[in-house]
């Protein structure tokens, strides 16, 4: 198992969330391997991945940048972009699907203006696709904010979305 | 502190939470809440303590409320079931007063409510190996689960077993892959045991469960970790290996947490980490959390994610099992594989082995969803028929809708016929219907679904989840994709079907991994026995579902398209 | 006038005419060639409409306006085998590098943004564009493809006293693009 | 140690050491299978999957690339089956990304472009994709152009595994994988390349070439490979 040897890099700001950052890798001893355990954190700890982020945990972890970018474009749970202020996702899952999730999806779309991945521009919803849930059984199941909705219908749906 | 998965995942509670009612003596009744993943999306955390205080409130002192991983019918839930009563109460919404009075008055022994499990086809149809537990043990209790047997199979194997002895045992039962490709379990134990390895072995769980659709082995890791955990510790011992990893998805942040602390607890107890059970073997688990990527459900996809890069797949040979994680043999088996290993030792591997049919023995786990009425997860042996399971233990079609098709296997799997339902379900007849077992998912269509539109669905999902790697599986599925969607739009020709058909045959055969390799089964398999809807669309323009647009009037390319904008034909006119 | 020879013709759809200067690089060997055949359409006739009953048509360019669509399909129904010519024809090529980007935005380019004088989109007599540039096949059946950019004088004849000969499939053997 | 293997290709008895691949025994002997993604002196990853063969016994193609020779193998190289696949996958190549190859730096010294002519490749049957993909400029020497670009990841594993600096990587992934500087940063400010220009005379395409060079004028020099590596084993 390679070890990294390169310790040393201070964090790009003083923001105090780059301690759990670190704490994540002193845990992980530096290992090159540990680059998605990191990222898991470093997102968690502040929403997306930025440049100034994947340059560190790279140089952290002895791991070069475009491997860094690689690993964070490659996986559809990180994400590059600042997320919106609320979560709204769409289970695409078979039995969602079969039930009428494409129909949720465009109404969820023409409702907010825009595409599945993306965030509106007032930063206000951000609308993703999800691959399943484990919700079948309440198919179709949009998620808001973290509260799953079962059996969905948009017209339903939109009123929630326009209450938020 | 609350985190949501940025996949938009149900909320996690960390933190305590309250403990629950436990008797002194011997309990009259107990109310096991269901607190896996579909329940605690419509609210039974919130149940359980509204429970708790009714029955503390009514001063109930031989009444257990306690949490419980799956109770199966997930589409009733939430979901309390009273055992001593042999009754299993449905839809208990915190939010009606009314049905948690009833369940109270039930605890209390004064009505008799809920539904009976006994003669109810949905149970009475199952054998439950790998579900043993679920639904009786807490899930984030290991007391629970030691005191109904657990850790028995793992000492029974440390104290009084060789480890060849126990893949011995393995190889007895018949048991095969749960994870889709259905390879013999003891054999591969048997390989990795015998590989040379200077530096070391693995052992690594697969609960990078993506199928869309399938939901068996998130329930099983919230529902008893346990069990998984003392199948790769009796793994470890068997091939040698002192290290574990279990990949989970990140989409399944409870089962991350209850994993977590299972192993906490494991490892307090002496189940885990050094000398267990009193031995020299030591064991150790760390749990490695995916990032949505559906071809890490590859192993050696899976390896590279582990070591911490892209998850894209090798060229095999060389197998893990001679050349895994970091180069060193390693043992890769998915949840539910695992999760049968601790009854195959401390029952033996023959207890298994009567289970089933002659070539599958066992049971198999499913998540039954889609056009039928008891959605949930189910175990059943292998061999019953598909009619058995979606007509006796699934309840059949909601509303009087017209049975279509059954889908199993997930992006690489088939649809199956209403012609073929009375086929036996194990390895050999489902590959030979053109279909494969895969990890579980079983969704039922019904007549309001487009055998062609499903076919697109799954080619959709191949394309988005391809790794990119190698080129039949990066660029066929995305031309595959849009032939199909030609064929849905009705801009499809018969020479199109054919170009669909010829592509689908080169990408299974040169893809480099199982994702490229698979991804053209639902296009053969519908195909196969719905090739009428293919037709309809192409020919005549008709989706007899009525779910693809595709536009009445003459097939397409026999028409100009319409002039749009300045000077341009608006696209796509190829004939 | 009736010849009795296989009757063979040209056109040329949205391409540069490359495909043609290397067709008559044929040099003397055109006068071979015109023993063989009668020539009874293309740039070096003057004849206005498309014959019927053409036993072997060159096509070079790809299919890039309504115009062209119009040409292709009249061609098809009266030739009997249509020889794509030059990568063009056989892959869209250059005209086909627009495609990413749509019709509209080419228009633009070509005559607002680079116009020195009158920037207007024409409306007239140039033909409408279609919303892709595609290859021939893509329209209508093609019995035999030439790729090349151009493909040599010595391949053109080759495919076309193959044609003459009844060995169409050999053609393939000489494929190479660009 | 590695030990002799005896092995039946194309019906002929050929003798290889355990070290070696399907493809290495092969060549040896004179048996010609096509590659892509392969380039003597690099790891092999078995992406472009042009090298399948059949191998008695395995129900799946293989990657004679990868695949290491086993003793007793019966291996068909060029069997129809194959050579149509084959074809396919060159075809998918071309219709993958924008390959004009009348208009490309590498015209007449691409690889791609002569398997084309190899495999009897005459023209595409399946739609083009047509991504729209940009061209990189900003390096003072080299220009990287997406759109030739087949993802083989030879300039990747050269500038990794022989030059040591690894400025290149794939992001994404499927149809949207893309050869990556850095963090995605235009190749002239790169703050890993050392501009060695390995991955330039690696490229099997016209994807990554040397300024200047216009239609048809880039060369690249790969044989040089071997020895580079030869060296690089010697000095370690």
């Amino acid at each position: 198992m390679a070890t990294s040897t390169f310790v040393g890099r201070s964090a790009p700001s003083d923001d105090k969330r780059w301690r759990q950052v670190d704490v994540r890798m002193r845990r992980l001893g530096y290992r090159p391997d540990g680059l998605i355990e990191v990222l898991h954190t470093t997102q968690e700890v502040f929403g997306y991945l930025d440049d100034d982020a994947l340059s560190y945990v790279g140089e952290s972890l002895g791991v070069p940048p475009s491997k860094v970018y690689g690993v964070a474009t490659f996986y559809s749970h990180f994400t590059l972009k600042p997320q919106g202020l609320h979560t709204c996702v769409v289970c695409t899952g078979t039995a969602c699907y079969i039930n009428g999730a494409s129909a949720l999806l465009a109404a969820i779309s023409k409702e907010l203006g825009v595409q599945p991945g993306a965030t509106t521009p007032d930063g206000r919803v951000s609308v993703l696709k999800a691959r399943c849930l484990g919700a079948c059984s309440m198919a179709p199941a949009v998620v808001i904010d973290g509260e799953v909705h079962g059996h969905a219908v948009p017209a339903r749906l939109v009123d929630v979305l326009e209450k938020l | 502190m609350s985190t949501d998965g940025p996949d938009g995942s149900a909320p996690v509670r960390h933190g305590r939470q309250p403990e629950p009612l436990i008797p002194d003596g011997p309990a009259r009744a107990s109310a096991n809440v269901c607190q896996a993943a579909g329940c605690l999306s419509m609210g039974s955390d919130q149940l359980f303590e509204t429970l708790r205080a009714a029955v503390l409130a009514r001063g109930l002192h031989d009444v257990a409320v306690r949490r419980v991983g799956c109770l199966g019918l997930c589409a009733a839930g939430p979901l309390v079931e009273v055992p001593e009563q042999g009754r299993l109460f449905e839809r208990v919404h915190p939010g009606e007063p009314k049905r948690t009075e009833d369940l109270v008055s039930s605890l209390a022994g004064e009505t008799v409510a809920g539904r009976s499990v006994a003669a109810d086809p949905f149970f009475s149809h199952q054998v439950k190996v790998v579900l043993e537990r679920c639904g009786t043990v807490d899930p984030e209790r290991l007391e629970d689960y030691v005191a109904t047997g657990g850790y028995e199979g793992l000492s029974k194997a440390l104290t009084s077993m060789t480890p060849e002895e126990v893949i011995a045992e393995v190889v007895r039962s018949g048991l095969r892959g749960r994870g889709g490709a259905g390879y013999p379990t003891g054999l591969m134990w048997r390989t990795v045991a015998k590989a040379e390895a200077p530096e070391g072995k693995y052992v690594v769980c697969n609960a990078d469960e993506g199928d869309p659709g399938a939901f068996m082995d998130r329930s099983v890791l919230e529902s008893c970790p346990q069990q998984v955990l003392e199948g790769m510790a009796i793994a470890g011992y068997a091939v040698g290996a002192h290290r574990g990893y279990v990949y989970v998805r990140a989409e399944y942040p409870l089962a991350v947490k209850r994993l977590s602390s299972a192993i906490r607890q494991a490892e307090r107890d002496g189940h885990l980490g050094p000398e267990i059970a009193g031995t020299r073997f030591n064991f150790q688990v760390e749990v490695r959390i995916g990032a949505g990527a559906f071809v890490c459900g590859e192993e050696t996809a899976l390896i590279a994610s582990i070591q911490g890069g892209r998850g894209t797949p090798k060229p095999r040979p060389p197998y893990p099992a001679s050349s895994g994680l970091w180069g060193c043999p390693t043992l890769i088996n998915n949840v539910e594989t695992f999760a049968n290993i601790p009854s195959v030792i401390s029952r033996g591997g023959d207890w298994l082995n009567t289970i089933g049919t002659e070539r599958s023995k066992g049971t198999k786990v499913f998540a039954l969803t889609g056009a039928v009425t008891n959605t949930g997860l189910i175990e059943v042996p292998m061999g019953l028929t598909l009619r058995q399971i979606v007509f006796e233990i699934g309840g059949g079609l909601a509303e009087g809708r017209k049975f279509k098709a059954v889908q199993t296997g997930g992006p690489s799997g088939g649809c199956i016929p209403e012609s073929l339902l009375d086929m036996a379900v194990d390895y050999e007849t489902l590959a030979a219907a053109g279909s494969i077992m895969g990890s579980g998912g079983m969704i039922v269509m019904d007549d309001r679904t487009c055998m062609v539109d499903v076919a697109k669905f799954f080619m959709d999902f191949c394309r988005e989840e391809s790794c990119g790697k190698c080129l039949p599986c990066r660029v066929g599925t995305e031309e595959m994709y849009r032939l199909l969607d030609r064929v849905t739009t009705g801009m499809a020709t018969r020479s199109h079907l054919a170009q669909l058909e010829d592509l689908a045959a080169m990408v299974r055969a040169t893809s480099l991994c199982g994702l490229g390799q698979g991804a053209p089964n639902p296009v053969f398999s519908t195909l196969r026995y719905f090739r009428g809807e293919y037709l309809a669309h192409i020919d005549d323009h008709v989706c007899q579902a009525g779910v693809c647009p595709v536009p009445a009037g003459p097939p397409a390319g026999a028409t100009e398209a319409a002039l749009a904008g300045t000077a341009t034909v608006s696209s796509g006119g190829r004939p | 006038m009736r010849s009795g020879k296989p009757k063979l013709a040209t056109i040329w759809l949205d391409g540069c005419s490359g495909c043609h200067m290397s067709f008559l690089d044929m040099d003397e060997r055109l006068l071979d060639l015109a023993d063989r055949v009668e020539l009874v359409y293309g740039c070096l006739v003057d004849t206005k409409e498309f014959p019927e009953g053409v036993d072997i048509t060159l096509v070079e360019g790809a299919v890039s306006t309504e115009d062209d669509l119009r040409k292709i399909r009249q061609v098809r129904q009266r030739t009997r085998t249509l020889v794509s010519l030059g990568d063009c024809a056989v892959t869209s090529n250059v005209p086909g590098m627009r495609n990413p980007f749509g019709p509209r935005p080419a228009l633009d380019r070509a005559y607002l943004e680079n116009a020195t004088s009158r920037q207007q989109v024409p409306t007239e007599v140039v033909p409408a564009l279609l919303a892709e540039s595609l290859p021939v096949h893509a329209w209508v059946p093609v019995d035999v493809f030439i790729t090349g950019c151009p493909p040599s004088a010595d391949r053109i004849l080759e495919v076309v006293l193959g044609l003459l000969d009844g060995r169409v499939a050999e053609a393939a053997k000489v494929s190479r693009f660009g | 140690m590695s030990e002799v293997r005896t092995l039946v290709i194309d019906g002929k008895d050929v003798a290889a050491t355990s070290d070696q691949t399907v493809l290495s025994a092969a060549e040896e002997n004179g048996i010609h299978i096509p590659t892509l993604c392969h380039l003597e002196g690099l790891s092999d990853v078995g992406a472009c999957r042009l090298c399948v063969v059949e191998v008695e016994g395995s129900p799946k193609l293989l990657a004679a690339c990868a695949t290491r020779v086993e003793e007793g193998m019966k291996v068909t190289t060029s069997s129809e089956r194959l050579v149509a696949y084959r074809r396919n996958i060159v075809e998918l190549f071309f219709v993958e990304r924008n390959h004009i190859c009348a208009v490309c730096v590498a015209n007449n010294h691409c690889q791609l472009q002569d398997q084309a002519r190899d495999l009897q490749l005459t023209h595409f049957e399946l739609p083009p994709l047509h991504p729209e993909l940009t061209v990189d400029a900003t390096h003072e020497r080299f220009v990287l152009d997406q759109n030739r670009c087949i993802l083989c990841t030879r300039c990747v594993r050269v500038c990794d595994e022989i030059e040591g600096a690894h400025t290149w990587d794939i992001q994404g992934r499927g149809a949207n994988a893309r050869l990556v500087c850095d963090l995605g940063t235009p190749w002239g400010s790169s703050t890993t390349c050392t501009s060695c220009g390995k991955c330039v005379q690696v490229c099997p395409t016209g994807a990554l070439f040397e300024k200047g060079r216009t239609v048809a004028e880039a060369k690249s020099r790969r044989p040089y490979l071997p020895y580079l590596v030869k060296a690089k084993r010697q000095g370690s």
